[in-house]
């Protein structure tokens, strides 16, 4: 779920996007440095984003039986590494904006910090964790995507009640109340996206 | 793409895609500035009327452009409006007051992000951008991001619709299993896609930069001073009322 | 069971989501056992006529009838629709998901819940059919462009549907391997199988097909048998498609009083060819 | 400037990275001015031998020579090679980069480093061209199949070319739009280009081209002039090519005495026709 337009104040809108504003810095500063070395790696990226896209796009089936659109993060992570997805996830995320009027430019910065930063960066330091641990290669990917997906909503969550925090009970009584509104609902989310990116990395595997 | 067919054949098409950034962003910040509820509301109506009636969208295409954004903002707000303190749920004038706050100026402030978006092409966004240098690199992979997204989806649909007519989505357990095999499919064609496209660019004597040429607009100054004049009388609207 | 009309369309239309045309007010039928040749200019609505036919695409009014039943596009009408209707598509590209190719012709008779011994039977007998069976464990990407479209029938056949649907199968193919294609349909054709394809290659189309059904621009234009073709050859003008080369040769010599009026219509060079020889033939023995 | 030779292979040999074969010492020679195509059945090393023009593919061994040059493969002689030799690629997808049309097609005249006024007249009259120009302000994915493939044309085109080579132009285009592609070459040609193209029909190729290269599991079976190609039907079937059409009728009523033998040797149906009615009318008027 991304924020949408105008739904953030001023300050918190400018203080998100000068969160994400070195993630994205420095993802540029790497993959311009990969292209350097690959100038190949320009189309790849360009096709990845589109991809990007087209994933969140998707609808899957949720193991709860309701659908939802996958986030597609983790496994961008898990293949083009966690930092070049900062960049390449503000590109989606203005697509969005501007061809679906999901999100929004003020809300950039805030959908940036969720979406392209926290998920994939959450995804891939799980993988690598559970690898460290010696978790099954499935396990992993499921841990990743899965964690991936719940965490970029959990900062979603983060992200509203810091704007907008309960009159009576504060940031925590609002952040449960956007968690359980949007956190909660997306477990089962989450389960499916993890348990979906474990299925297209065995077909993967197989080619 | 409903917004994307708009941004092709609106009557502003030809406009300066300056000129209809200026004035969105001016609609924003006035969203912004609008400290009533009203006024924000009435600020919304001035710019969907401008941009149905002045960039001719049909009505009935600017409501499905502008519905999920509503429906989210909807749910929001009546999250706002709820209340925990302990013993249970209460409403409460605060959350009230910040809810119909917050339902002004997001309906504005989406109001003016969709004038330009249904009236201005992304390919002459992204042009805007690198007169606005940002970085070659991000830009050149958002053009072949635009570019390729419409033949992934294409290519999506149309796996898609192979799976289905042999049954591949009777069920959530087949379902899962066409989806996962559709997805590792297309993973691979991203990399078929990107080879053949970096070859293409090298047969037609790429120099790294995807550099293009930019439309010749007429009536640029007359665009912008209007884009401008009007943004102003937004945005000092908005001002004088306390 | 055996209803001798396989489809009726009853004044069905279609739009896209972007609003354009599909098809306008369709009505027409389609004859259990027949090589239907769907025929018009790309655009025509060809593609959207054959979605119909396998539920893919669900008239916005209008009736399709499948076998004596009304489709109701509930989840087991489908389910029993597909099972009996194959697809083949335009781009095998878009079938063929799998890593080997039997796994990928399996998909089918998996989805349809068939116990492992018997998709086996079938995935083995249709790779058969289209003289795949030694490509079984090859790798799908390792296949030529004609290879990939015989998995891809083989990947309907394990259906072992009772309709065959195909979209433009000759359409990036040679010469070589449209012949082993037209075999294989022939000797489908030959075990009963009913079999609708779209095609924009009228000479094809004319030397194939016993059933033409016209469409421009969303309009069908009714359904006729091949061999009349030859009295509507304006009609065929009109809706933008060149007249069978076959057909425009047969009046020239004709006119010119080059073979006899006796001489039965070709439907290809080959048969013209052949009725020139025996014409002559026929001659000298007098 | 002007060699009458375009294109000379000595000995050329190609190999994939993933071993497969792509060209066995193949010498050819294509001339300046000509419309050459390649003819072979799919896999036989069209695409090899075609690649090989534009330098997208380096001989392993063997020469390639441009215009009395040989290749050295260095950046600025791939440039100029490129800046002379347009490509079109079978998949219009994989050759659009961009999605406005305007923006695509300018993309080869900027990377020659031309000015904007020049870059600008020359977009406008490439589309043209093609017959696109109306649609200058369309997004490519508005755009059908065929224009798609002339909008490619035309970023071709306004890099100002000298050979324009072209891979399967015609797959996957219908009749109508065949005929379009088949007068915007004949255009180009008439303009002085020289064409190089491959195809699998052997019809077309007949009827349009004045030069065939023969090519079968990567060898290269020399340059003949079109016209001579009913004197050698037996090669075409040895390499899974069928006679053209045209020429097995041609030879039917030949043998037959049904049209003189000072008929012209006719290149397409239309041509047939045209002789038997114009055979008629002399006969009439005697």
């Amino acid at each position: 779920m991304h924020i949408m337009e105008g739904f953030l104040p001023v300050k918190h809108a400018v203080a998100w996007s000068a969160a994400s504003a070195p993630f994205v810095a420095y993802g540029i500063y790497s993959i311009k440095k990969r292209v350097a070395e690959h100038p190949e790696q320009r189309m790849l990226l360009g096709v990845a984003t589109a991809f990007t896209f087209v994933l969140s796009a998707l609808k899957i089936p949720s193991v709860t039986g309701s659908c939802s659109h996958p986030t597609g993060t983790g496994f961008g992570a898990l293949l083009f590494g966690p930092a070049a997805m900062a960049p390449l996830g503000a590109i989606v995320l203005l697509f969005q904006a501007i061809l679906l009027a999901h999100g929004g430019l003020t809300t950039l910065g805030a959908n940036i910090f969720s979406m392209a930063i926290v998920g994939p960066f959450a995804a891939y330091g799980v993988f690598r964790l559970a690898q460290a641990i010696k978790l099954p290669f499935g396990l992993s990917i499921f841990l990743a995507a899965a964690l991936g997906d719940l965490l970029t909503y959990v900062t979603t969550s983060v992200q509203l009640a810091l704007a907008f925090p309960d009159p009576v009970g504060g940031f925590a009584a609002s952040f449960a109340k956007f968690a359980s509104i949007f956190a909660l609902t997306q477990i089962p989310l989450a389960a499916s996206e993890g348990f979906l990116t474990v299925l297209v990395f065995n077909a993967l595997a197989r080619y | 793409m409903l917004i994307d067919q708009n941004a092709y054949t609106n009557r502003w098409r030809q406009v300066n895609p300056a000129a209809k950034a200026v004035f969105g962003i001016c609609g924003i910040c006035a969203a912004f500035l609008a400290g009533q509820t009203w006024l924000a509301g009435t600020l919304a109506l001035i710019i969907a009327l401008i941009t149905i009636v002045g960039a001719g969208i049909p009505v009935s295409q600017y409501l499905r452009a502008i519905a999920p954004a509503l429906f989210f903002l909807g749910i929001s707000a009546m999250t706002l409006l709820v209340s925990f303190d302990g013993s249970g749920i209460t409403f409460t004038g605060v959350g009230h007051n910040q809810a119909m706050q917050l339902c002004g100026r997001a309906t504005a402030s989406i109001t003016a992000l969709l004038f330009l978006a249904l009236t201005t092409p992304m390919s002459e966004i992204i042009a805007l951008l690198r007169k606005l240098k940002l970085p070659d690199l991000m830009l050149d992979i958002a053009v072949i991001g635009y570019r390729m997204l419409f033949v992934l989806l294409a290519t999506v649909r149309q796996i898609q619709t192979a799976q289905a007519a042999r049954l591949g989505y009777d069920g959530p357990r087949h379902a899962f299993r066409s989806l996962g095999q559709m997805i590792a499919a297309v993973t691979l064609q991203v990399w078929q896609r990107a080879t053949a496209l970096d070859l293409a660019a090298e047969t037609r004597c790429s120099n790294g930069t995807l550099h293009f040429i930019t439309p010749v607009y007429a009536d640029t100054g007359r665009d912008l001073t209007v884009a401008l004049l009007g943004g102003t009388c937004m945005i000092i609207l908005t001002l004088l009322v306390p | 069971m055996n209803y001798s009309e396989l489809f009726r369309f009853t004044d069905v239309n279609y739009r896209y989501p972007d609003d354009s045309r599909g098809l306008i007010n369709c009505s027409l039928s389609i004859k259990r056992g027949s090589r239907t040749a769907v025929m018009g200019v790309n655009g025509a609505g060809k593609t959207t006529l054959l979605q119909m036919l396998n539920g893919i695409l669900r008239p916005d009014s209008g009736v399709v009838v499948f076998a004596g039943q009304p489709l109701d596009y509930s989840r087991t009408s489908l389910r029993s629709l597909r099972s009996k209707v194959g697809f083949l598509f335009q781009n095998p590209d878009s079938q063929l998901l799998s890593a080997s190719v039997r796994e990928d012709v399996s998909f089918g008779p998996i989805n349809l819940g068939l116990g492992a011994e018997e998709v086996n039977s079938r995935v083995g007998y249709a790779l058969q059919t289209v003289g795949m069976a030694e490509y079984a464990n090859r790798p799908v990407h390792a296949l030529s462009y004609g290879q990939k479209k015989r998995v891809c029938i083989a990947g309907l056949l394990a259906m072992q549907p009772e309709v065959l649907v195909l979209d433009e199968p000759m359409a990036g193919l040679d010469q070589p391997m449209q012949a082993e294609l037209e075999a294989i349909l022939d000797t489908l054709h030959q075990q009963g199988m009913s079999i609708i394809l779209a095609s924009h290659d009228g000479d094809f189309i004319y030397r194939w097909s016993d059933h033409i059904l016209l469409i421009a621009d969303g309009n069908c234009r009714g359904n006729q048998e091949t061999g009349r073709l030859s009295s509507s050859l304006d009609a065929l003008a009109a809706l933008g498609l060149g007249t069978p080369a076959v057909l425009k040769l047969y009046h020239a010599l004709l006119e010119h009083q080059l073979i006899a009026s006796t001489c039965p219509i070709p439907r290809s060079i080959d048969d013209l060819v052949t009725s020139i020889r025996q014409q002559s033939a026929g001659m000298r023995s007098i």
